[in-house]
């Protein structure tokens, strides 16, 4: 993959050892990586990939990998306008939260499912200056 | 059968105690209806009866906040009531506020339906219509004449248990609930009509109104800085030593309110974050760094500014949800209101 | 380009030694088709028959479809699957209307679908009105989810293309023509009439969330322009599994409503002048480039307004927006047709983009909203699947065998081209 | 929170914050940028005397904006 190098921010543990890629690894629900990512795009990072990747229920998605740039410039006021609404619509819908019995059963899929979203994000950006 | 207990909430002017000279009157209870209440009575006949009157002084309710909710409470309870009406307030701001905070605890805490009646422009109106009904009424008691019938309506209905209609159809403050109901056209069939409509230039309902991250228009400066009293609020979670309150150091779930009179520096010893998004070490070191309590006692002693604010008010801004941290800037926004400040200092990380 | 439905009135689906149309009848060769379907990457098939009012749940549903054929003109339905991708939309096709072929099989833990045939449920999706040929498929061990997913999808366009077979000689109930002229001609036929396009956002982000045109996957395509009849020969076909209540089944993309609709006003309040089909992709470069392109085409067509369909929720809430901002600020007018996740109380933010050009939105109905179903008499599929699926919740299912779940669960509820009647609004 | 500040109490709100981008997306009217997110009106760097200089400049400008009248958005 001759993609530039990028910064993932992701609580999916089967996301680990890409090529180029630097992993910022966030323990915690989604939400703790929207914040997180939310820090980087505020200090500068630009967002790659749309932080609600999947139209799978949102706070039924436990897993986000969301794919940034390394360099900074300049914060993209436009950008965090945009994640102030998907935080709008995370934090809205966490206090329904998803039980553990259901996460349980489901990890491996959801962790796929991320994964399979990442590396589409990260086939189409190869080759892309960033 | 039996008729269903209402208690009417008054304000001091509605409850024919007197003007704004007896605004701050305590809260206290009539049997039967009075004013609007009359009113109400003859509206609904013998289906409801007012069983008792609750008034209390807007300035007072205003001021006492929780006290005066807890003797309203009281008051109300005392009737074993099966509905509380309150108002209608028009577009009286502090009559409003009242209005919906007695419902919103009467709901709360008796579990009964509560409705009351606003001008959508009143403050109470936006601060209460996510929680309870509100009938919307016009701007002044001259509207009286159609407010009631409406609130009477309404009133019924949610006495009666029964299902609630649209707000177009009922009359009340839409609440921001979004209910799934069947259309007459399909979607795509609505989709082609609002599309003619808009090209035509003709008037069209959205079916989704978007919501936008409102913005408040800039108040004015401060004339007299020299006058001023000036507050200072910070979301780096900078808290006494030892965090008396234990706020938390991330998704707060409170805010602290700390008394700095006679504190002209923040110390190591003193002072420190709870904040848990950044290196505390700095901050913990010297929180003058994120509240600068130092420099402002300097500006007050050289008369820069007129007064530093004795309290200051501290969340910590890491994780904390939207709502939670609109919540209490709103309540610190209350306080600090009730304090006649000039102007305010937020210091975030 | 000029295309003539014929519809084919099925009065019942009935297994027989020979498939054919009669009286009304689709009757069918249980094993016949079991031979054209069969792959070696499903282990087992079974075929059923369903019928309204039936006291019968099937879950987890993956797809629904409709028969048609070619009577006349080139090409064949499901064109690039079939065939060598011939341009389709002209001629003649028939259609078993009243019949759905529906495929059911589990891919991954949670986003197929719930289908029941009578009770509460029925209300919510358009498939309790139909009679539905099931096709359950399970796949052989180990077989990787693409793979699978393909498998079932194939399985169910060859199920409706052996059935549509029979379609081919029958002289149809009714029929319908639809024409829309090449660009020039059609923008001048009616010169007095507002022109419309229909901009058509298709899931396109990867595994479970595809979607096919002429064979192709969508997510590698820049918009581009349809002939609304194309998509009534099988242009566009779902290979998607998100969340049930807001994919378009493949069987929704024929019978497409906005084109249905646009057609219904076509020549009388508007001109309706085609459309452009795009796509919703993972990335931000995607998104700009797709909706830059959306909006160039949309403008290069000349038209005054156009309706956007959103397909899924989340980051497909951007491409909207976005589409709708640039189309928007080139002067021509949009409504937007969406749904809604406002939560279970439905006090939550409803979408995950907003913005206030987007001041036209026509809503399906909020897919938390909760439902009971109570216990069928019969469950085609895997019922346990109702705890797992998007919308359904621990304790979901009963012993009774009633479930709770959120409407987002029922195939086709709160559909984003405006196929149903449902829709939420403010209270 | 500025936002809400500001409304509530009727009164000018300055905030004084280290990343400005946020504070326009939260709504903030009077912007006072600062120094760095562990430390936002100091500087370890300093000594004692330039850091309480730091600190009074900024507060100065953060008082500079509240006495100052504007009409949309603006950083200080």
């Amino acid at each position: 993959m001759d993609l530039q190098k990028v910064l993932i921010i992701t609580n999916n543990p089967i996301v680990k050892n890409i090529d180029n890629a630097e992993i910022c690894f966030v323990r915690g629900d989604q939400r703790q990586v929207l914040y997180q990512v939310l820090n980087k795009v505020a200090g500068g990072h630009s967002l790659l990939s749309h932080p609600l990747a999947g139209s799978i229920k949102p706070e039924d998605n436990p897993y986000r990998s969301v794919v940034l740039s390394i360099s900074i410039t300049e914060a993209n006021l436009s950008t965090l306008s945009m994640l102030e609404y998907c935080l709008g619509k995370v934090e809205s819908g966490a206090r329904e939260g998803m039980d553990s019995w259901r996460l349980n059963h489901l990890a491996r899929d959801f962790q796929m499912i991320d994964r399979e979203l990442l590396d589409n994000a990260l086939q189409s950006l190869s080759g892309r200056q960033v | 059968m039996a008729s269903i207990r209402v208690v009417h909430y008054l304000n001091q002017f509605f409850g024919q105690i007197g003007g704004e000279d007896k605004a701050d009157i305590t809260p206290f209870s009539k049997d039967g209806p009075v004013g609007p209440g009359t009113a109400l009575a003859k509206v609904w006949g013998d289906d409801m009866s007012i069983v008792g009157t609750v008034i209390c002084g807007d300035t007072y309710f205003n001021e006492n906040l929780d006290t005066a909710t807890e003797e309203v409470i009281a008051l109300v309870a005392s009737y074993k009531p099966d509905l509380l009406v309150a108002g209608p307030a028009f577009n009286a701001g502090r009559y409003g506020m009242a209005c919906g905070a007695v419902c919103a605890a009467i709901q709360e805490k008796l579990k009964i339906p509560v409705v009351t009646g606003m001008y959508e422009e009143n403050p109470g109106a936006d601060m209460y219509k996510k929680d309870i009904y509100i009938v919307k009424t016009g701007n002044s008691a001259a509207q009286m004449r159609t407010a009631i019938p409406a609130l009477a309506r309404l009133a019924t209905r949610l006495a009666k248990g029964e299902v609630m209609g649209s707000p177009a159809e009922e009359g009340y403050l839409a609440r921001g609930i979004r209910k799934n109901i069947f259309h007459e056209q399909r979607g795509s069939a609505r989709a082609v009509e609002m599309l003619l409509q808009k090209l035509k230039g003709e008037p069209f309902t959205t079916e989704y109104p978007m919501p936008v991250f409102d913005r408040v228009s800039p108040r004015p400066a401060i004339k007299d800085l020299s006058k001023a009293k000036i507050a200072l609020v910070t979301s780096g979670g900078i808290v006494p030593k030892g965090n008396p309150d234990r706020i938390e150091s991330s998704s707060a779930s409170k805010f602290g309110r700390y008394d700095i009179s006679g504190i002209n520096d923040l110390t190591e010893e003193t002072f420190e974050t709870a904040h848990g998004g950044y290196d505390p070490v700095y901050a913990n070191k010297d929180a003058d760094r994120v509240l600068p309590v130092d420099v402002m006692r300097k500006l007050e002693r050289e008369g820069i500014i007129g007064k530093l604010h004795d309290v200051y008010y501290a969340t910590v801004g890491n994780g904390t949800s939207v709502a939670n941290s609109k919540k209490y800037a709103r309540a610190i926004g209350e306080e600090l209101k009730q304090e006649h400040v000039d102007g305010i200092i937020l210091t975030s990380t | 380009m000029q295309l003539e439905l014929g519809n084919i009135l099925v009065k019942d689906i009935q297994f027989g030694d020979k498939t054919e149309f009669k009286n009304g009848i689709v009757y069918v060769n249980k094993q016949e088709l079991m031979d054209n379907i069969k792959d070696d990457r499903l282990a087992k098939i079974e075929v059923d028959i369903v019928r309204p009012g039936d006291d019968v749940r099937i879950c987890p549903v993956k797809d629904v479809l409709e028969p048609r054929v070619k009577v006349e003109g080139g090409g064949q339905v499901f064109p690039g699957i079939f065939g060598n991708a011939e341009m389709v939309g002209s001629g003649k096709t028939n259609v078993l209307k009243g019949m759905t072929v529906l495929t059911v099989g589990k891919i991954v833990g949670f986003q197929e679908g719930i289908i029941d045939m009578s009770g509460p449920g029925a209300e919510y999706t358009p498939f309790s009105q139909t009679i539905n040929l099931v096709i359950l498929c399970d796949k052989v061990e180990g077989l990787p989810q693409h793979e699978h997913e393909e498998a079932v999808r194939l399985a169910g366009l060859k199920a409706t293309r052996y059935i549509s077979e029979i379609a081919k000689n029958v002289t149809p109930d009714e029929t319908f023509t639809f024409e829309t002229k090449p660009l020039t001609e059609q923008l001048s036929q009616y010169p007095d009439l507002p022109k419309v396009a229909y901009v058509y956002m298709l899931q396109t982000q990867g595994l479970m969330h595809d979607t096919y045109l002429y064979g192709t996957d969508v997510k590698k395509i820049l918009p581009t322009f349809l002939y609304p009849t194309e998509v009534m020969d099988g242009a566009v076909i779902s290979g998607n599994c998100v969340s049930a209540c807001d994919k378009n089944t493949t069987y929704h993309h024929l019978n497409n409503p906005v084109i249905a609709d646009l057609f219904a006003r076509h020549g009388k309040d508007l001109n309706f002048i085609g459309v452009v089909v795009t796509n919703e992709n993972v990335t931000l470069l995607d998104k700009e480039r797709s909706s830059n392109f959306t909006a160039k085409l949309v403008d290069s067509l000349k038209v005054d307004g156009v309706i956007i369909s959103e397909e899924g929720f989340g980051n497909p809430d951007a491409d909207l927006i976005m589409n709708c901002k640039k189309i928007e600020a080139l002067g021509i007018k949009t409504v937007l047709v969406t749904d809604e996740y406002a939560g279970r109380d439905g006090a939550s933010q409803s979408l995950a983009d907003a913005n206030l050009l987007a001041n036209a939105v026509i809503s399906g109905g909020n897919a938390n909203a909760i439902i009971e179903l109570p216990p069928m008499s019969r469950v085609i599929g895997y019922i346990e699947a109702s705890e797992i699926i998007a919308g359904g919740f621990d304790g979901a299912l009963k012993k009774d065998g009633s479930i709770t779940v959120e409407i987002q669960a029922i195939t086709g509820a709160t559909n984003e081209l405006g196929f149903n009647r449902m829709g939420a609004l403010e209270f | 929170m500025v936002k809400e500040l500001e409304e509530v109490v009727d009164v000018p709100v300055v905030h004084v914050c280290t990343v400005v981008p946020i504070s326009v997306t939260v709504g903030a009217n009077r912007i006072d940028p600062a120094v760095a997110i562990p430390h936002p009106l100091g500087n370890p760097q300093l000594n004692q005397d330039e850091e309480f200089a730091l600190r009074t400049s900024i507060v100065e400008k953060a008082l500079k904006a509240l006495s100052t009248d504007i009409s949309e958005q603006t950083v200080f």
